[in-house]
């Protein structure tokens, strides 16, 4: 791949050889890629491959130990963000990187604001992004506080960044992860856009339908090398699967017929307010029975979240009851730890805000919640073989790599963090499992895993309640769809009824069938 | 920029704050040599004023116990996430509760008298402590502030009943009358004379096996207990500690309890192992000097307990030096130790990168 | 060979240990004989110094202040051949001498001098913390206010109840500001170095002051009144001296007006502004009190 | 005494008494907001006190004393930053370390420059000090109650450093919420990676902001030893720079409310002082130190009444490292 190209055009990005250690971890294997001028690049791999590192070593957030980066054929040194941005690189993070006390159109113009006084910058900076608005399809009440924003907008705000910069090349590092379907569909629309005006965009995830969909052109990353680059049209969604793992992959879940018992958690009219005072669930009433998946749909915001995290605990409902083996657990007042002596256990969808301590070790995260549990106590003092024990076990149980149960956390790729958490909730063997996105940020390989973790759970007779709004894994895992809109259950649907169609309807809002 | 450099462990715990600390001494001994007098014989009675006899050990000691104790209140406060800058004012209160209950139990002997006094002084730290906490768990008052100014409201009620209520009739000094000798914290020359082993008389005394002993509980409370499992959550991550069905209000009282009745036992060593009275401003600083021992030990028990043996060699070889060398006053003292807290505390990574290119180089063959 | 142990303030506090330590520098320029000397920092100093400076051979050992009392008692018996002179307390041991003043005294005077010099008829004082020792300064010179002008305001004032009251020039010249607000044009103060802060304040609106332990009117000529005169540096002298001369005898030594031991100052620094009629008054209550007819009453720790 | 003229000096006692406050706490916001925790204003007030008063008295110039002041808190600032910033050291402890350095190092070169015991000396001479600045025919007007006394005493009758320190509030806030460099002060006291990832450096930024607070806090500690007072002693900071501290959570890091919150400190001793050995209704005499105590007590009281939780700067504290 070295030989001279007589292709007048170089190309946009080009890495040589690029290599990377934290410590014992090769975390980048001398990778030589390159990205087209005016196409889309796919950039997949397992949890752990090394896509981010690399990401960050072109934005200069990191440091290469070896390797070269050329922009449009010019050898660069990027030791800093300002020196990519200088090249015309821009980034959107997994984690977005907004000060979120701030404005959108103060998160814009921070770094460049044109000027010692802000009001120029500002003013430029409204002009400016109405024009980005209407290239592109980018709205965004620029006035509006970041925190106050979904995810989606938060994340068109760095995609704003970068292109009120004038960045010629854009890297988005799991864009989707967080995004609603239609969410995406925009995100996909407008990276369209971008590549129509001759830009070029780096796009890494997990999502292979995605890769399929939008892309011109993939690589594959596996344990820190490059082990395939392919043109998209000539690659198939199993083929590229399979290159990513290393072996044949399901993308279906396979799952037998369920056979529901006695209710094992009901809800019955339960309405939870925010901190403002607003209804966000309104009146929910319904059943999990043993040995049934329900899924949670609805478009982002519309009650789901609130409803899950009341019926773990996190929050206190206004009203209602919510009844596990007989108990109130409303009108008790169990904390989450009490909760889960009963056998309710909850993967939140925030794994890494709320699910754990990203600067304790794996092991400590590993009794998270269950640190109590006489499983992990002697009489006063805890129970350290257990828990390593137990920590080992899991890490075996559910690929997590790499399995050292000393390591902080936060060294652990987003997909092997969230592994931890969903074998931390999945091995207590709880009566009920409540999962927020269960497979946000996993690769492919260990989305199939899971699948299978829950399905076995519901064949031992649990219920389980699961919200994403991912429509393939609903329709995928859940024998029973319940459908949120502006706080309501607006219906429910047995799995054989339900199509994409009739849930996206549902999710609009609309009750009956027939529609408007 | 890059992370921090790893070092071997040894290097890490051992060699990089001795090389610290010589730099911290270096310096010093520019201004040593400013004023005029041999850095290096000063140095030496640093040194020999800390641990050089039997008698310069006792009292190295006796101030460590102090540290000791106020140094774990502020760690245990910070594995919560919570700056208390109040030790001091707990330690006062706190030796207001030991030196009420020396004062009364007077005539009772040591074995009655001392566990009511531990366990007033621990009371009394913990609820000065208590009021903080419940402002900053329910009504969200920023502690700092508050255990600042608790501080001050602690001086002021103690000067009040020094001067008014619990001093001895008829005498200049704002003290109380001398405690019984039942109320004596055992002296450790004493103890070492019962087994026949000889040791100067000092103020070293029994509170500091104590602080030893606080040092340990407090390491297993804090690593090996679900209770302080649950505290190191709630202070890293509240979400994740509500989500664990840990109530981070109740682990704010928690830990500030502790972290008050810990301050507390400062006076064990300091009225009843070394003044005998109630007296006025008795903390003389141990608890600030204790945030600096706590984060300088790493908010550990073991660093803790080093850190405030090396601050108690600090203000020991400090006044043997001001004693022993007219022209470094104590004031000179006071800067030494400044810049031992600088560079041990606050520029342990000055050598870092330098060391551990240098132990690399070493290891490759 | 004599040795001296100062109190926190150190001996540099331009009043108390100041006073102590010109008395111990004087008995070695008058002697050539040299003394130890130590300012301690914390409360377990002042035992381990003296207990060192006895084991050092030091032949007598003067403490400078009322903080020093319980270690003087300490140390004393263990080391009951070495001399120890305390000052501001009692200690009763054979080999300890206790050497008070009658601070009452002299406040009396600077409290007459006070009301006779205000036009307004109010006075201040400002004291550092709300101790024993201050207490009998402030009573004895709001008797002596009293005495001369029985309509006469006192406002007192106290700086803090931390150690940084007795160092804290700031919040001293906020106090004389507020009680010179309030129309005291003589204050005087009891605060160590936040006197300082006093004074300069008084200087500042163009009031008096009257400064307290050492003769201060040379600090601010023509603004400073006078000052409340405690010569613990004649305390110390003497004790040095006759320890010298052997003539050094245990048991308390009480120093007032009739022995010189306190009094008000008089230089060229104040010479102006201290009138000759109130010289003539204030030698008069002075005899007065010498010989008992003036009754100046003294705080006493209940 | 009338109350109305009691009011009047009561409230010019607080400005006074809350002019050094302020210039710390507004240099601890500078400091804070870019995410370095500023346990060193003691120190460094204390450093500059010294310089200014040394300089002054030396030179016979406040004016040169202010520059000593200013360039000692500077240099004592850039010395935390070192430790914080560039060495990523704690930066509570490096506060400390250097209050304490500084505490013992005044009087020593002081003993060493002036032999006065570690202090310096008095500053009497024409110019040496801050003084109070008369207003025209300010003499004159108090004669007429209102509202003479109060252009006298209140608006006028101060030193210049207290006309500064007023200035500095909204000038403080204009630089924070309408400069370029307020905007990335409060950004990287938030989120130091999102400001790092907009090209800008972390380090440089609070560098300038660590060395702003310098600036402040010596501007603070000339006032204290040049204008409040005529010279340095040993500690003469008295707690101030941590009360400071408090004036700025208090104030929620904000110019405003921390002006706010400087005054109520400030007006609460100002109160407290006239209060000790006033009979009250129903109490009585109150013993002083309960009065002592009362700015202290108010404080909490209000903390826990009125005040809504201070959400601190997210980032502070916390050394920045690009690889987490
Ligand atoms: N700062 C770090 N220190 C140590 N190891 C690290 C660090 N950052 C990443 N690693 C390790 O480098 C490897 C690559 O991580 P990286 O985050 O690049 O993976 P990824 O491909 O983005 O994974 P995912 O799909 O889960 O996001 C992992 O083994 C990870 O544990
Ligand atoms: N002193 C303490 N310091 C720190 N954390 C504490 C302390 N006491 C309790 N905790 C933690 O606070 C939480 C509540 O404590 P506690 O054990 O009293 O609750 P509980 O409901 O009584 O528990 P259980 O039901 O197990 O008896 C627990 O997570 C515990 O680990
Ligand atoms: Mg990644
Ligand atoms: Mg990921």
């Amino acid at each position: 791949m070295t030989a001279p190209s007589p292709d007048p055009a170089p190309p946009a990005l080009e890495l040589r050889g690029i290599d990377k250690r934290f410590g014992a971890v090769h975390a980048n294997r001398a990778i030589s890629f390159a990205v087209v001028g005016g196409s889309i690049h796919g950039l997949i791999g397992e949890n752990g491959a090394g896509k981010s590192t690399l990401m960050n070593i072109i934005y200069g957030f990191h440091r290469a130990d070896a390797g070269e980066i050329r922009v449009q054929g010019r050898p660069v040194e990027i030791h800093s963000p300002q020196q990519a941005i200088a090249a015309g690189i821009g980034m959107v993070h997994q984690h977005f990187m907004l000060v979120e006390n701030f404005t959108v159109l103060e998160n814009v113009v921070l770094g460049v604001e044109g000027g010692r006084l802000l009001a120029g910058g500002l003013a430029h900076a409204r002009a400016e992004l109405g024009r980005l608005a209407r290239d592109y399809g980018l709205e965004v009440p620029l006035d509006a506080v970041v925190s106050d924003l979904p995810v989606g907008l938060q994340q068109r705000v760095e995609i704003l960044k970068a292109l009120y910069r004038r960045a010629e090349i854009l890297i988005l590092d799991e864009p989707t992860a967080v995004l609603t379907p239609q969410e995406a569909d925009q995100l996909f629309r407008m990276l369209a856009r971008l590549r129509e005006q001759g830009k070029s965009v780096i796009l890494v995830t997990h999502k292979l339908r995605e890769i399929m969909a939008v892309t011109d052109h993939v690589t594959v990353m596996r344990q820190g090398a490059v082990v395939a680059e392919v043109a998209t049209r000539d690659t198939s969604l199993r083929g590229l699967a399979e290159k990513m793992v290393g072996r044949a992959v399901l993308l279906q879940v396979e799952k037998g017929p369920a056979r529901p018992g006695a209710p094992l958690l009901s809800v019955k009219d339960l309405e939870v307010r925010d901190g403002l005072g607003m209804a966000r669930v309104k009146g929910a009433t319904f059943d999990l029975l043993a040995g049934e998946i329900v899924g949670l749909a609805g478009v982002a915001g519309n009650g789901q979240s609130e409803l899950l995290e009341t019926l773990a605990g996190i929050r206190a409902p206004s009203r209602g009851e919510i009844r596990l083996q007989g108990r109130d657990l409303v009108r008790e007042g169990l904390d989450p730890r009490a909760r889960r002596r009963l056998g309710l256990a909850h993967v939140p969808e925030d794994r890494l805000h709320v699910g754990m301590v990203a600067r304790f070790p794996a092991q400590a995260n590993a009794i998270l919640g269950y640190h109590d549990s006489p499983a992990y106590n002697g009489g006063v003092l805890l129970d350290r073989g257990a828990i390593l024990a137990g920590c080992e076990q899991k890490m075996a149980a559910y690929d997590v790599r790499p399995p050292n149960p000393q390591l902080r956390l936060s060294a652990f790729s987003g997909g092997n963090q969230q592994k931890l958490v969903l074998a931390r909730e999945i091995d207590a063997d709880p009566r009920v499992l409540l999962i927020g996105q269960p497979t946000r940020g996993v690769d492919i390989g260990a989305i199939e895993f899971i699948h299978k973790k829950l399905v076995a759970l519901r064949d031992a007779g649990k219920a389980l309640l699961i919200v994403s709004v991912e429509l393939d894994e609903i329709l995928g895992l859940a024998d029973r769809i319940l459908v949120m809109n502006g706080g309501e259950i607006i219906g429910e649907l047995a799995r054989a009824e339900a199509t994409e169609e009739r849930i996206g309807l549902m999710m609009a809002g609309v009750k009956a069938e027939g529609g408007v | 920029m890059s992370a921090p450099a790893k070092l071997p462990r040894w290097a890490e715990l051992g060699l990089l704050p001795a090389i610290n600390l010589v730099a911290a001494l270096l310096l010093s001994g520019v201004v040593v040599r400013i004023l005029g007098e041999n850095p290096w014989s000063a140095f030496k009675l640093l040194a020999s004023g800390a641990f050089g006899s039997q008698d310069s050990i006792g009292y190295t000691l006796y101030y460590a116990t102090n540290f000791i104790f106020t140094g774990l209140a502020v760690a245990v406060a910070y594995h919560a996430g919570l700056f208390n800058i109040g030790a001091e004012g707990q330690a006062y209160i706190g030796g207001l509760g030991t030196g009420l209950v020396c004062l009364w139990l007077g005539a009772a002997p040591f074995w009655v008298v001392f566990p009511l006094a531990v366990l007033a002084g621990a009371v009394f730290g913990a609820a000065w402590a208590f009021i903080p906490a419940w402002l900053q768990a329910r009504r969200g008052s920023h502690i700092v502030i508050t255990t600042i100014m608790f501080n001050f409201i602690a001086s002021a009620l103690m000067t009040y009943l020094l001067v008014n209520v619990l001093i001895k009739p008829g005498q200049q000094s704002p003290e109380s009358r001398e405690f019984a000798p039942g109320a004596f914290m055992p002296p450790i020359h004493e103890l070492l004379g019962r087994v026949g082993i000889a040791f100067t008389a000092t103020p070293f005394n029994f509170a500091f096996v104590l602080a030893l002993v606080a040092a340990a509980l407090v390491w297993l409370f804090i690593w090996r207990t679900r209770w302080g499992y649950a505290l190191r959550v709630a202070g890293e991550n509240a979400a994740a500690a509500v989500y664990a069905g840990i109530s981070p209000p109740r682990i704010t009282i928690g830990a500030m309890l502790l972290s008050g009745a810990l301050a507390g036992g400062l006076g064990l060593n300091e009225l009843m192992g070394a003044q005998h009275r109630l007296l006025l401003d008795f903390p003389g600083g141990a608890g600030f000097v204790g945030i600096a021992v706590a984060l300088m030990g790493r908010n550990h028990p073991v660093g803790i307990v080093l850190a405030a043996v090396l601050f108690g060699a600090l203000y020991q070889g400090g006044s043997q030096l001001s004693f022993d060398m007219p022209k470094i006053n104590r004031d000179m003292v006071v800067v030494i130790q400044g810049l031992v807290i600088l560079l041990c505390g606050a520029m342990e990574n000055l050598f870092r990168g330098p060391l551990a290119a240098l132990l690399r180089r070493r290891d490759v063959p | 060979q004599p040795a001296i142990v100062y109190d926190f303030g150190g001996k540099n506090d331009r009043s108390f240990n100041q006073s102590a330590s010109e008395g111990a520098e004087r008995f070695k320029k008058d002697t050539g004989i040299a003394f130890r000397e130590f300012e301690v920092t914390n409360a377990a100093q002042r035992e381990q110094a003296m207990a060192q400076l006895a084991r050092r051979g030091a032949t007598i050992i003067v403490a400078v202040g009322f903080t020093q009392a319980s270690a003087v008692e300490k140390v004393a018996k263990e080391f009951p051949a070495v001399k120890f002179t305390i000052i501001d307390a009692v200690v009763d041991l054979p080999n300890v001498q206790s050497v008070n003043f009658r601070e009452q005294e002299s406040s009396f005077l600077c409290g007459m001098a006070a009301a006779m010099a205000s036009k307004t008829g109010k006075v201040g004082f400002v004291g550092g913390m709300d101790i024993p020792l201050i207490r009998k300064f402030a009573l004895g010179y709001t008797e002596g206010a009293k005495y001369v002008n029985p309509a006469v305001e006192v406002f007192q004032n106290m700086t803090g109840t931390t150690p940084a009251a007795w160092g804290d020039p700031t919040k001293g010249a906020e106090l004389a500001k507020s009680q010179i607000g309030r129309g005291a044009d003589v204050i005087f103060h009891a605060a160590g170095n936040t006197g300082g802060g006093v004074m300069q304040a008084a200087k500042d609106a163009g009031k008096l002051s009257i400064g307290c332990d050492s003769n201060q009117d040379y600090l601010h000529p023509g603004s400073v009144l006078t000052s409340a005169v405690k010569r613990v540096d004649v305390a110390v002298y003497k004790a040095f001296t006759d320890e010298k001369n052997g003539t050094w005898k245990p048991g308390p030594v009480v120093l007032g007006l009739a022995e010189d031991g306190v009094g008000y100052s008089l230089d060229e620094y104040n010479r102006k502004v201290i009138t000759p009629e109130m010289e003539a008054r204030l030698n008069q209550a002075r005899a007065n009190i010498i010989s008992g007819k003036i009754k100046v009453s003294e705080y006493k720790a209940q | 005494m009338e109350t109305y003229t009691l009011i009047v000096l009561l409230l010019a006692a607080t400005i006074r008494v809350a002019t050094p406050l302020l210039l710390a706490a507004i240099a601890g916001m500078f400091s804070e907001r870019s995410g370095i925790i500023d346990l060193g204003l003691e120190g460094k007030m204390l450093g500059a006190a010294f310089a200014a008063a040394s300089v002054s008295a030396v030179t016979g110039s406040a004016w040169l004393g202010l520059g000593a002041g200013i360039l000692t808190a500077v240099a004592l600032a850039l010395l935390i930053g070192f430790a914080c910033i560039t060495h990523r050291g704690n930066q509570v402890v490096a506060g400390m370390a250097v209050t304490i350095m500084v505490s013992g190092l005044g009087p020593t070169l002081g003993l060493a420059w002036f032999n006065l015991g570690g202090q310096t000396p008095q500053l009497d001479g024409p110019g040496q000090r801050f003084t109070e600045l008369a207003w025209p025919w300010a003499e004159q007007a108090r004669a007429l109650p209102f509202p003479g006394l109060l252009y006298a005493e209140l608006l006028g009758g101060h030193n210049l450093i207290v006309y500064l320190a007023a200035a500095l509030v909204p000038f403080s806030a204009w630089v924070l919420y309408r400069t370029r460099f307020g905007l990335r002060l409060r950004a990287v006291g938030e989120n130091p990676h999102a400001v790092d990832t907009a090209g800008i450096s972390v380090n440089a930024l609070r560098y300038q902001a660590v060395a702003i607070s310098g600036v402040l806090c010596g501007v603070a500690g000339t006032y204290l030893s040049t204008a409040a007072s005529a010279g340095f002693v040993r500690d003469m900071t008295a707690g101030k720079g941590y009360l400071a501290l408090a004036a700025l959570i208090f104030g929620k890091w904000r110019p405003w409310p921390t002006l706010g919150a400087c005054l109520l400190f400030a007006f609460t001793d100002a109160l407290a002082t006239r209060l000790q050995g006033v009979a009250l209704p129903i109490v009585g005499v109150i013993p002083v130190q309960f009065i002592l105590a009362l700015p202290y007590v108010l404080t909490v009281l209000l903390l826990a009444g009125f005040v809504g939780k201070a959400v601190a700067p997210k980032a502070i504290g916390v050394p920045y490292a690009k690889e987490k």
